[in-house]
């Protein structure tokens, strides 16, 4: 499959991303510059982390206005996979792909450690393949990463399964200690009501080989590959 | 021909009446006012080196590894398989202490653009603090506002912080000191260089635009502070953009790419000046820059303000005229500036015009090379009558109360709570992130390849004795590589002073450089860069105290197989624990003494370079061997401190017996501090491999104890009842009570 | 041209932790304080063309509606 | 208790990297805009007895005086 990669100014974790997507998923990769206007022959989309325009204003609020970003949301309303990654979760809310918004933490600090997310959702590409309940290993490293939403909204998510990870222990249980930011409900990542686009703060890339750890980032990527296999022979079906 | 005494123009510029009539003397004539300040910048200590420059000539700076020694904007060692590394230290003490937040953050900016200047990715930092008791709010202030600073720049500019040092001693109230070292990689045959040539060629400005940022700061870096100065110098305050700092890695790292780019060099201290004087010097070539095609951020600017301005974010570059345009546009398509402001000339003048008339006309090598001078030097009295003290019974403390408080001693507790703030995971490479003795890098480029850092100094052992203090203190950096499996190959260092006109302190300089350049030969490693920082001392802030000889030491090492390198924590129940050195050690000016007499006495270790370099290569190839299962050397706070710290790692308890006999106290046996010893484990089944390894090597390896339990238990002898017996959870709350 | 303060502020119900924080340090300061809260200034100088648009600048791009409020106000014209 | 608008700006010759990004996002949406300015704003509820520390509380604490330049207003007490 052929993902593509957006470069904003400032990301820098698309480097990293195209590492693992290339040498690690065996995927082909893209390189999609924030100033471009079209997303030719991606089959999937990746919003990396980092610090687009230095984060001014509001993390991800100035990369919405990229150029590039009137594709994102047609790729994503056609029902393209769509990946944001920490930062790139930002951009998806500041552009309104997704709903809520990421708040500075609530300890006040920049956070980088690895966490435990527990799968609430195989409803989307990126967890189709994962056991519902399944515990992963992720790092974060964020300082404005606290998930805020309406309480309405937030309870709507809960209802329709668009909770996709939330932060937990080791085993999978929800403890105040297990959430590093504040985050409401303790949700670590979310998906449109489609649940082709998926929002996460935590680095799914950098659990991506075990000498770095865990390979628990790894399986969102190769569940998306899989996914990507299924709906191309299902389409090919349909069209012979 | 005249010698002028110091007009008023010179001391505007900052020249003493010494240097006015040396440039007087260099130029044949006077300088205008403008030359005059250019020259005030070039010839400041931060610049110049006045004080250094002969000194560091007695650091060993060679080996077949180096491909670029001391002199550029870093130094560039081979590792193998084609790659290279660039690696730097820069001191920002003064401008943190004034505005801890901008003054850390540019210091990483800085650094990070000297790395890259020579063709390099920056691949991690390193970042060694030093603060007043933490129990002071000033301190704590400095110490949130300089790793808030640090995390700031480095976190946006998708640099891992790697790994680093926090010490805490009084010296240091009021002359915070913050290092921060660079790591970069680069391909051994695309090293980039800062020599301007090629005569017509095109000089090409890029990166942010030129503000009044920090006008004089170069020179302000090295003036003492006080609380006036502070007042009069808040124009000299330099504010970094990070998001700006990282788009100038991409488009320089693009633009060299294209191979367009004959050299280059990044600047901020003593901004134009320094960056075209240097250029051109190094190159022998000469400069004409046009100031009106220098892009600013205000109208208005002198002459004066724009060669001097600090503003960040900026780097030079020569070019060949029929590339300008090309590599220009890779900068715009990053959103940057990029102009050309000048030609390289081959007669060797720096000639800066503005508004059509020349401003300056300057030799670039008279401006790059300030004077050196050769300052007295005078051994201290105090130093004597510390070592006077050396043996001096101390009080008696229960060994378990001094364990507690040793780990919950800045200078040993966890430093989590600073390096969870920094981003040290960014960039894919860290296998061994902050915590363990040496921070590991992969070389994506190059697998299994791998690079060890670390980062050490000691104030008491180099208060105590400079010369033995900075020898331990790289002796201490290579046992840190080798637990991660590492081979030393490059050494940069930060100097970090008082003021060098007092002998008593230029004699603690000398010594010091001494020290690093004998562990340095003893390890065969070369020191291939660093910075010196003179002044470090205030008057005011109800202190009059220059910090203590501070030398900081930056390793660098080659892992061949980043999966064989050691954990510092015990990993398995039932291995054995085994020291590598002798029980044993010195009291004197160790941390112990420092907390129990609270003050600093007695003389450190001797490094004993032979036995301790022969320990250190012994460690490094069990590691590497896989011979042994965790691997943590001894250092502050001696053995005990070190079993604790394994303890802690590795979450698992052990017991063991120090035989007392072989040293002269049980407070010695537990906390002695000195040089090659290592506290290592072992599964049973390997031991016999590892003794006779030892015995081969001339090292002594003897088992202490065996891995297990939920405490930690320290005997005099197998069987006698544990002088501390201290469970796990006690010993960990205390080492991670470190707050920021 | 015109300059607009725009000053955005967290909704009520919001937990402003910066606010919280720096009520912190002003009370670790010894001063006593009843309540803080943080927020932030953007000063826009625009064409007289786009006065009519400074209202969408905000819903649009300068505040987040969910979250925050903001306020116009013109200031004297720096000619 | 009184409360108190504590605006806080760059001074006019710093960096303003906030700013220069806001206005680049501003155009990015087809927006002409001449010039912006990004600044900081404390809203500070103290008791009567701090009135006269206010000013103490932004050089001390709530500014960092090298950089930026503040402004207080009074704001009509919140009963
Ligand atoms: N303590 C030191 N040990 C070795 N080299 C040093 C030391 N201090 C300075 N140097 C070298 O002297 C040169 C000038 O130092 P410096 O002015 O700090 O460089 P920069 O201008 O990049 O800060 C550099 O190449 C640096 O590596
Ligand atoms: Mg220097």
């Amino acid at each position: 499959m052929t993902w593509g990669v957006i470069v904003f100014p400032g990301s820098n974790c698309d480097r990293d991303c195209i590492h693992v997507l290339r040498a690690v998923a065996a995927q082909d990769v893209v390189e999609v510059w924030h100033a471009d206007r079209q997303l030719d022959g991606v089959d999937a989309l990746v919003l990396p982390g980092g610090f687009s325009y230095g984060d001014y204003l509001r993390s991800g609020a100035i990369a919405a206005t990229a150029a590039i970003m009137p594709a994102v949301r047609a790729f994503a309303a056609s029902g393209g996979p769509v990946l944001g990654i920490c930062n790139g979760f930002q951009v998806l809310t500041e552009t309104g792909i997704l709903p809520g918004t990421l708040m500075r933490n609530a300890g006040l600090r920049f956070r980088c450690m690895p966490v435990f997310v527990r799968v609430e959702s195989a409803d989307t590409p990126f967890t189709a393949a994962l056991p519902p309940g399944a515990v992963l290993r992720i790092p974060i490293a964020h300082g404005d990463g606290r998930y805020l939403a309406d309480p309405s909204t937030v309870s709507s998510l809960e209802a329709d399964g668009r909770v996709v990870f939330r932060y937990c222990d080791a085993v999978g249980r929800t403890t105040s200690g297990s959430n590093p930011n504040g985050s409401m409900a303790g949700i670590a990542g979310i998906a449109n009501a489609a649940g082709n686009v998926v929002g996460l703060m935590p680095h799914p890339e950098r659990a991506g080989e075990a000498l770095l750890g865990s390979t628990d980032g790894l399986r969102l990527f190769e569940s998306a590959v899989a996914w990507l296999h299924a709906r191309r022979a299902v389409l090919q079906g349909t069209a012979r | 021909m005249t010698l002028a005494a110091p007009t008023d123009a010179a001391t505007r510029a900052g020249l003493s009446a010494r240097d006015y009539r040396e440039v007087c003397a260099r130029l044949g004539r006077e300088p205008n006012l403008i030359e005059a300040r250019m020259f005030g910048v070039m010839w400041s200590e931060h610049c110049g080196y006045k004080h250094s420059k002969k000194a560091l000539r007695r650091l060993p700076s060679s080996s077949p590894r180096v491909l670029t020694g001391p002199g550029e904007n870093a130094g560039v060692v081979a590792i193998g398989g084609g790659w290279a590394l660039a690696f730097k230290m820069e001191s920002h003490n003064h401008p943190s202490a004034v505005d801890p937040y901008n003054g850390a953050a540019t210091g990483v900016g800085g650094i990070i653009r000297d790395v890259l200047a020579m063709g390099a990715r920056p691949a991690a930092l390193l970042d060694s603090l030093r603060f007043g008791p933490l129990d002071e709010p000033r301190a704590r202030r400095l110490f949130g506002g300089v790793v808030a600073g640090i995390a700031g720049y480095g976190n946006a500019i998708g640099v891992p912080t790697v790994g680093g040092e926090v010490l805490v001693e009084s010296c240091y109230r009021d002359n915070p000191l913050v290092n921060v070292a660079c790591l970069g990689l680069v391909r051994a045959d695309r090293v980039a260089t800062s020599a301007a040539a090629g005569p017509g060629n095109a000089v090409l400005y890029a990166g942010a635009r030129t503000g009044r940022d920090g006008i004089g700061g170069a020179a302000f870096a090295s003036a003492e502070l006080d609380e006036q100065r502070e007042a009069a110098d808040r124009a000299s305050v330099q504010m970094g953009d990070p998001f700006t700092g990282k788009l100038l890695i991409e488009a320089t790292l693009e633009a060299l790419g294209t191979g367009a780019v004959l050299a280059e060099i990044g600047r901020a201290a003593a901004g134009l000046t320094c960056a075209s004087s240097e250029m051109a010097a190094r190159g022998g070539a000469g400069m004409h820059l046009d100031l009106d095609r220098v892009p600013l951020r205000e109208a208005a600017m002198r002459p004066d303000e724009i060669l001097l301005s600090e503003s960040q974010e900026r780097m030079l570059l020569v070019v060949r005229q029929a590339d300008a345009a090309r590599v220009a546009a890779i900068y715009h398509r990053w959103g940057l500036c990029a102009e050309v402001i000048g030609t390289v000339t081959a007669e060797p003048r720096l000639v800066v015009e503005s508004r059509g008339r020349a401003v300056a006309d300057l030799p670039p090598e008279a401006l790059a090379s300030a004077p050196a001078y050769d300052p007295e030097a005078e051994i201290p009295g105090e130093i004597e009558a510390r070592w006077d003290l050396d043996g001096a019974p101390l009080p008696a403390v229960d060994p378990a109360d001094a364990l507690l408080r040793l780990l919950r001693h800045p200078d040993i507790a966890s430093k989590r709570a600073v390096y969870e703030q920094y981003d040290h995971m960014v960039g894919l490479r860290t296998v061994v992130t902050p915590g363990a003795d040496a921070a590991v890098l992969r070389v994506l480029e190059a697998p299994p390849l791998g690079v060890a850092l670390a980062a050490d100094g000691n104030a008491r052992w180099c208060t105590a004795d400079p010369r033995r203090g900075a020898a331990l203190a790289v002796l201490e950096a290579a046992a840190n590589l080798a637990c991660a499996g590492a081979e030393a190959v490059a050494v940069t260092d930060c100097l970090n002073f008082g003021n060098p006109e007092r002998p008593q302190v230029f004699w603690t300089f000398l010594e010091t450089l001494d020290g690093i350049a004998d562990a340095c030969r003893a390890l065969e490693v070369p020191v291939v860069g660093g910075n010196v920082s003179f002044y470090n001392e205030a008057e005011g802030f109800g202190g009059t105290r220059a910090v203590s000889p501070t030398p900081v030491v930056g390793m660098a090492g080659v892992v061949e197989d980043v999966a064989r390198t050691a954990p510092p924590g015990f990993v398995r129940d039932g291995d054995l624990v085994v020291l590598v050195g002798e029980v044993g050690g010195t009291l004197g000016a160790s941390l112990y003494a420092r907390v129990v007499t609270g003050e600093v006495r007695g003389r450190p270790a001797d490094p004993a370079f032979e036995s301790s370099v022969r320990a250190i290569v012994l460690v490094r190839d069990v590691v590497r061997a896989g011979l042994v299962t965790s691997a943590h050397d001894v250092s502050d706070g001696g053995i005990a401190v070190a079993l604790a710290e394994a303890c802690i790692h590795g979450g698992r308890g052990a017991w063991v017996a120090l035989p007392p006999q072989a040293a002269a106290s049980l407070g010695e046996a537990l906390y002695g501090e000195g040089p090659g010893r290592f506290v290592a484990s072992v599964a049973p089944a390997q031991l016999d491999a590892f003794l006779a390894l030892g015995h081969a090597r001339e090292v002594p390896v003897q088992v202490l104890g065996t891995v297990g339990g939920d405490a930690l238990r320290i005997a005099t002898h197998e069987h006698s009842i544990p002088e501390i017996d201290m469970p796990l959870d006690v010993i960990t709350a205390a080492y991670h009570s470190l707050e920021v | 041209m015109p300059t607009f303060r725009v000053t955005i502020m967290l909704k009520p119900g919001v937990l402003d932790a910066p606010g919280q924080a720096v009520e912190h340090g002003l009370r670790a300061l010894a001063y006593e304080v009843e309540h803080v809260r943080m927020g932030k200034v953007v000063d826009l100088t625009v064409p007289e063309s786009m006065r009519p648009r400074v209202v969408e600048m905000c819903e649009r791009f300068l505040a987040n509606p969910l979250v925050e409020t903001w306020q116009i106000d013109e200031r004297e014209t720096a000619s």
